[in-house]
C-alpha cells in the first residue's frame, strides 16, 4: 500500500559488505557512467575468457543504494556470457534487493548501464558489436545521466 | 567495529523534549484541557495559564506579551511574516529581499509570491556563509517592502549580522524579518536591542514539543492575517490555541535560557574539539560555515571524494545519527542549497556530514565518532572511483 | 443553589483528550521523538509511525493513505483548501460559493479572496440552518471553482445534505470542499460515498490533542500549497510533523469510531430529553436548528427576553460549562452570525445558549441543568425590561 | 500589564445579588437607554423628594457587565441630590467595582446614561432643566446606542 521508505536487509548487506569491489588490471573491458556532479559515478572492469565474464570489480561513488546495487550488479553477470548479462536489467537488480525505496529507484540504473557500458567496450574492442547488440545499447547514452 | 548505544547528533533537525516540559504539559491535555476562548471556568483558567506563558515568553525576549504570536511551527511563522507582509504592503511596492542559505520555508514562501507577481532579490553569501550588510543596503529599492534573513542557518550554523541588517532597514524604512528558529533557545535574544520587526520560533528546536511556534510582532506593526478564523491571538491568528504546547515551548524556553550561558560554552568546547579532531584525523576533509560566528553546537564538514548519504547510513549502521544537510530535503536528490551557496562544488557538497550537538552528548561520544568516521571514510574512498583517479593523479605527479 | 461539581457541556468548542491518547502520545516526546524526515534509526521509526498513523486514520474514512495530510488545526485545513484552490484555480475562474452558517474559519478565509478580487456567493439557509442543494445548483457559475459548505454547523448543530451538494459540484465541475470539523468522530465519514474533493477535521473536537488536524484531498487533486517549507507531506505541507499530535489524533479517531454507534445513540437520547425538558419547563424558549438532522450531541436554545452572556455567566456560578455560540467570536458583541442566519431577530439571538453533551455527561446532569436553568432564566426574566413590557403587553390583550 | 480578562468579585457579587431591581409605581423620572438589538437595554425609575433621590429602581437586558454596573450605579446615586446624581461617570461605576474587563467597558455607559436619561426626565417634567444642566445631557443622545 505504501511506498517502501527503508533499505531492505539485502540492500544493507551489500552496502556494508560490498562483493566485488576494485579494479581489475589489465582489464578486458571497463566502463564508466554518472558523474559527480548528480551524485553518483560507477565504474566497471571486466576479465572476459572465450565471452564469458570469469571477473568483475567495481569502484562507486554514490548513496548506499549506488553501491549496493553496484555489489548486486556485479554478482549477478559474474560467470554470465556477455550476452546473457547484456540482459541485465535495473529492475531484476532492485529485486534481487528484496526492492529499493521509490525515490532511490533512479540509483538501480547505474548499475545497468555500468555493466552495459562496459560490455560495449568489449564488443567494441573485440570488433563483435553487431547490430542486434547495438540495438541493446541505444539507451545507453540518453539515460547514463538522466538520474 | 560492533553495534553501539544509539548517539543522536541531529540537534537541528529537532530535539527530545525536556522531561520537564513533559511534566509541564501533560496536565493540559485533561484537567486544564479548556479552550481559552471559553466564558466559564475550565476556559477562563486555560486563558490564564495561556497568557501567563505569553508573558513569560516575551520576559525572555525582552519583549511585550502583545507581541508575542503562537502558531503552529516555524514554518508557519516564516509564512505568515513574509505572505503577510507582502499581501499588506504591496500597494507601496512588491520587492522583497532575501538570502541565499535561507530555510525552505522562507525561499518557498518568497518563491509562492514570486509566481504571483513580486519580485526577488537573493543576496548571495561569501564562502562562510555570511550575508554582508553593505550588500542588503545595496539591494533595498524604493519597491522594497520586506527584507528577511535568518539568524543563524541550520546547515552550516552561520550567524549572520543581524543587528547591523536590522538598522539598515530601519533607515530605508523597509520591515525587516529574521528566521531565528535555530537561534532560539542556543542564543540570547533581546527584541529591543536587535531591533528586527519580525523574528519565528519553533519549540522542538530546543526541547520543546513538535508542532507549536511563535512570531514575535513588533508593537504597532500590522500585516494580514496568514491563517483566518476565529478571533484568536487579538483577531491576527484563527485556530484554537494548542494550550499544551503552548505551555510546554513557555518551558522549554525558560529551561534553555537558564542554562544558556554553561551550556554554550560546554557545545563550544565540544563542537570545536570535533572539528579540530576530524580536520587532523581525516585528510580532504573541510569544514563548512564561518569558524568563529557560528551555533555553539554546529559542525558541518565536506569529506573529499565520497557521498553524504553513504556516510550517513554507516554512521547510522554504528549507532550514530547525524544528517547531510537539512533534513526537510532529505527527499531530493540535489546537494543542499547552502553548500552551494558557499561555493562547494557539486561533487563536494554530496560528501558533507552535519553534526548537531546536544544536551546528551559527551567528549567520549566526539571521540568514538571521530574513530568511526575515519575508518567509514577511509572504507567508502576504497571504494570511490573519484578518489583512485585522485591517487593516479597525484602518482603522476609526484613522479615528475 | 449552592456550587456544584463543575459540569462541562462545552464539548463542541474542545473536548478533554481522552486518557489513552495521552497514553499514546507521551512517548513521542521523549522517546520516539525523532524528525520523521531524518535518515538514521530513529527519523526511520518517526516516519514508520506516523505513516502507520496516515494509514490508519485513511482507514476509518475509507480513504487512500495518500489523501490525508496532516496539518496544524480545522482553521489551516479549512485555510488550506479555500486560498489553496483559489490561488491554484484563478485562471480558470474567481468565484466561490459558500453558506452563511460557516464557521469562521472558512468565512474569513473566503473574504480573505474577496479582498483579493475574488467573489463570494454567500447562501442563505432555512429557519433550520439548512442549505438547499438547489441553491447550489443555481449558485454555480461558469467562473465558479470552489463551493464550500459544512457538514455539521458548530452552534446549532445542523447536518448539511453534502453528498447532494457534492454531487452537484461533481457534475459542474467544481471543486467541492467541506468544514466536517464538527463531523469528525461523531459521523461516519466514508469519503468514496460522499464524494467531496476535500475534508478538514480537528483533533481536539474527538477527544484528541489540540493543535493538529488534517486535510483530506481526493487523490490526483492538486491545490497551491498554504505553509511552504520542507518536503514534508508530500512536498505539499512544510513544517516538522508534529509526530506526538498526529499519533494522538489517529487513536482518538479510532476509539472515536469504535464506540460511535452506541455513543451516538446514547448522546441522541440525552440531547432530545434535554431539549424535549428546556421547552416543556422554561416557557418562552425555541429551539435552534433541525429538529432531527442535527449533531448527537448538539442543543441550541434561545431564552426570550433575556441575554446570553448572563445565562453563561449564572450556568458558570452554579457549575455548568456552556457557550452562548461559537467560543471563537466571544470576543465579540455581535450576536452569532449564525442564529442571524436562520432568522433569529437580534434580541433573541443574543439570548441564545449552546450546550453540547459528551462522553462524561449523564441524564441526572441533564436534570439538574433544567433545574438550574429554570431558576436563572426566571431570575433574568424578573430583571428584564422587555420581560416586563411583555407581561404589561399580555395584560392589556387579556383585558381586551 | 496585561488587559483584565475575568470580572472582579464585586461584579460577581452584583450580578448574582443586584441591588435595587424592580420598578417604582407612579416613579418621579424614568429613563431608557439602549436597545435590543445591541444586546442590552436599561430602565431606570426614579422617587425624588426635595431633589434628593429617595428610591431607585432599575431592570436591565444585557450581559454579566450590565447587570453589575446597573445595581452599582444605583446603589452609588441612591441618596443623593439630582446634580451630584448627574456627576455620575461610568469609570467611576467602574473602579467600584474593582474594574472591568476591557471589552466590557462600554457596558458601564449604560448604566451612567439610563441614570442620566431620567435625571433629564425629571428635570424636564419639574421645569428645573437649566442651560447648565442641559449641557450635561448632551452626550446622551450621540452616545446612547454607541456600544
Ligand atoms: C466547524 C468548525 N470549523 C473549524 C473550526 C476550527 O478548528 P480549530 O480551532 O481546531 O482550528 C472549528 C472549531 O473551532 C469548528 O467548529
Ligand atoms: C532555520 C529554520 N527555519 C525554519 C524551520 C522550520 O521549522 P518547523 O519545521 O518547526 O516548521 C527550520 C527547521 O526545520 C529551520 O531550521
Amino acid at each position: 500500500m505504501r511506498q517502501k521508505m527503508q533499505y531492505s536487509d539485502k540492500v544493507m548487506d551489500h552496502f556494508m559488505h560490498p562483493r566485488n569491489v576494485g579494479e581489475i588490471e589489465n582489464a578486458d573491458a571497463s566502463g564508466t557512467v554518472g558523474n559527480a556532479k548528480c551524485g553518483d559515478i560507477m565504474k566497471v572492469d571486466l576479465k572476459i575468457e572465450d565471452n564469458v565474464i570469469v571477473d568483475i570489480k567495481f569502484k562507486t561513488f554514490g548513496c548506499g543504494s549506488a553501491i549496493a546495487t553496484s555489489s548486486m550488479a556485479t554478482e549477478m553477470v559474474m560467470g554470465k556470457t556477455v550476452d546473457e548479462a547484456l540482459q541485465l536489467t535495473n529492475k531484476a537488480v532492485a529485486e534481487a534487493l528484496d526492492g529499493l525505496p521509490a525515490i532511490k529507484m533512479h540509483c538501480s540504473l547505474l548499475a545497468e548501464q555500468a555493466v552495459k557500458s562496459a560490455l560495449k567496450d568489449f564488443f567494441e574492442k573485440t570488433g563483435q558489436m553487431t547490430p542486434e547488440r547495438e540495438e541493446l545499447f541505444k539507451s545507453l547514452d540518453d539515460d547514463a545521466h538522466d538520474h | 567495529m560492533e553495534q553501539q548505544q544509539r548517539v543522536y547528533l541531529d540537534h537541528a533537525a529537532t530535539t527530545p523534549v525536556h522531561p520537564e516540559v513533559v511534566k509541564t504539559m501533560v496536565p493540559y491535555f485533561t484537567e486544564y484541557f479548556g479552550n481559552p476562548s471559553s466564558f466559564y471556568q475550565t476556559g477562563r483558567e486555560a486563558r490564564k495559564r495561556l497568557e501567563e506563558a505569553r508573558d513569560r515568553i516575551a520576559r525572555v525576549f525582552n519583549a511585550d506579551p502583545g507581541e508575542i504570536y503562537f502558531t503552529a511551527c516555524g514554518t508557519e511563522s516564516d509564512n505568515w511574516a513574509i505572505k503577510g507582509t507582502a499581501l499588506s504592503r504591496q500597494k507601496q511596492g512588491r520587492h522583497i529581499i532575501t538570502s541565499a542559505i535561507e530555510h525552505h520555508a522562507v525561499l518557498h514562501a518568497c518563491e509562492d509570491l514570486e509566481k504571483q507577481g513580486f519580485e526577488l532579490t537573493v543576496l548571495p553569501v561569501d564562502q562562510d556563509g555570511l550575508v554582508s550588510p553593505e550588500s542588503v543596503r545595496g539591494a533595498i529599492r524604493e519597491d522594497t517592502i520586506l527584507v528577511t534573513i535568518m539568524m543563524a542557518n541550520n546547515e552550516i550554523g552561520t550567524l549572520q549580522p543581524i543587528k547591523e541588517i536590522a538598522a539598515i532597514c530601519r533607515e530605508n524604512k523597509v520591515l525587516f524579518h529574521s528566521d531565528t528558529v535555530q537561534a532560539g533557545g542556543a542564543l540570547p535574544i533581546d527584541v529591543k536591542d536587535l531591533g528586527a520587526d519580525m523574528l519565528s520560533f519553533s519549540a522542538h528546536k530546543f526541547y520543546g514539543p513538535k508542532g507549536v511556534g511563535l512570531l514575535y510582532m513588533r508593537k504597532g506593526l500590522r500585516i494580514a492575517n496568514f491563517l483566518s478564523g476565529g478571533a484568536q491571538e487579538k483577531n491576527r491568528r484563527g485556530g484554537t490555541e494548542n494550550v499544551a504546547g503552548i505551555m510546554g515551548m513557555a518551558k522549554a524556553l525558560e529551561l534553555a535560557h537558564e542554562k544558556m550561558e554553561l551550556e554554550s560554552r560546554r557545545l563550544i568546547t565540544l563542537r570545536d574539539y570535533l572539528i579540530q579532531q576530524l580536520l587532523k584525523r581525516v585528510p580532504h576533509t573541510r569544514l563548512n560555515g564561518h569558524p568563529e560566528k557560528r551555533l555553539p553546537n554546529n559542525v558541518n564538514v565536506s569529506f573529499e571524494f565520497i557521498e553524504g548519504e553513504s556516510i550517513l547510513l554507516m554512521l547510522d549502521h554504528y549507532g550514530f545519527e547525524c544528517s547531510s544537510g537539512s533534513a526537510c530535503t532529505s527527499g531530493s536528490l540535489d546537494p543542499s542549497h547552502v553548500l552551494l551557496a558557499i561555493g562547494l562544488p557539486h561533487e563536494i557538497a554530496h560528501g558533507s556530514l552535519r553534526v548537531s550537538l546536544g544536551q546528551s552528548n559527551t567528549r567520549e561520544q566526539m571521540d568514538k565518532l571521530v574513530e568511526s568516521l575515519e575508518q567509514i571514510v577511509s572504507r567508502l574512498r576504497d571504494m570511490s572511483p573519484l578518489y583512485a583517479d585522485y591517487q593516479k593523479k597525484k602518482l603522476t605527479q609526484d613522479d615528475k
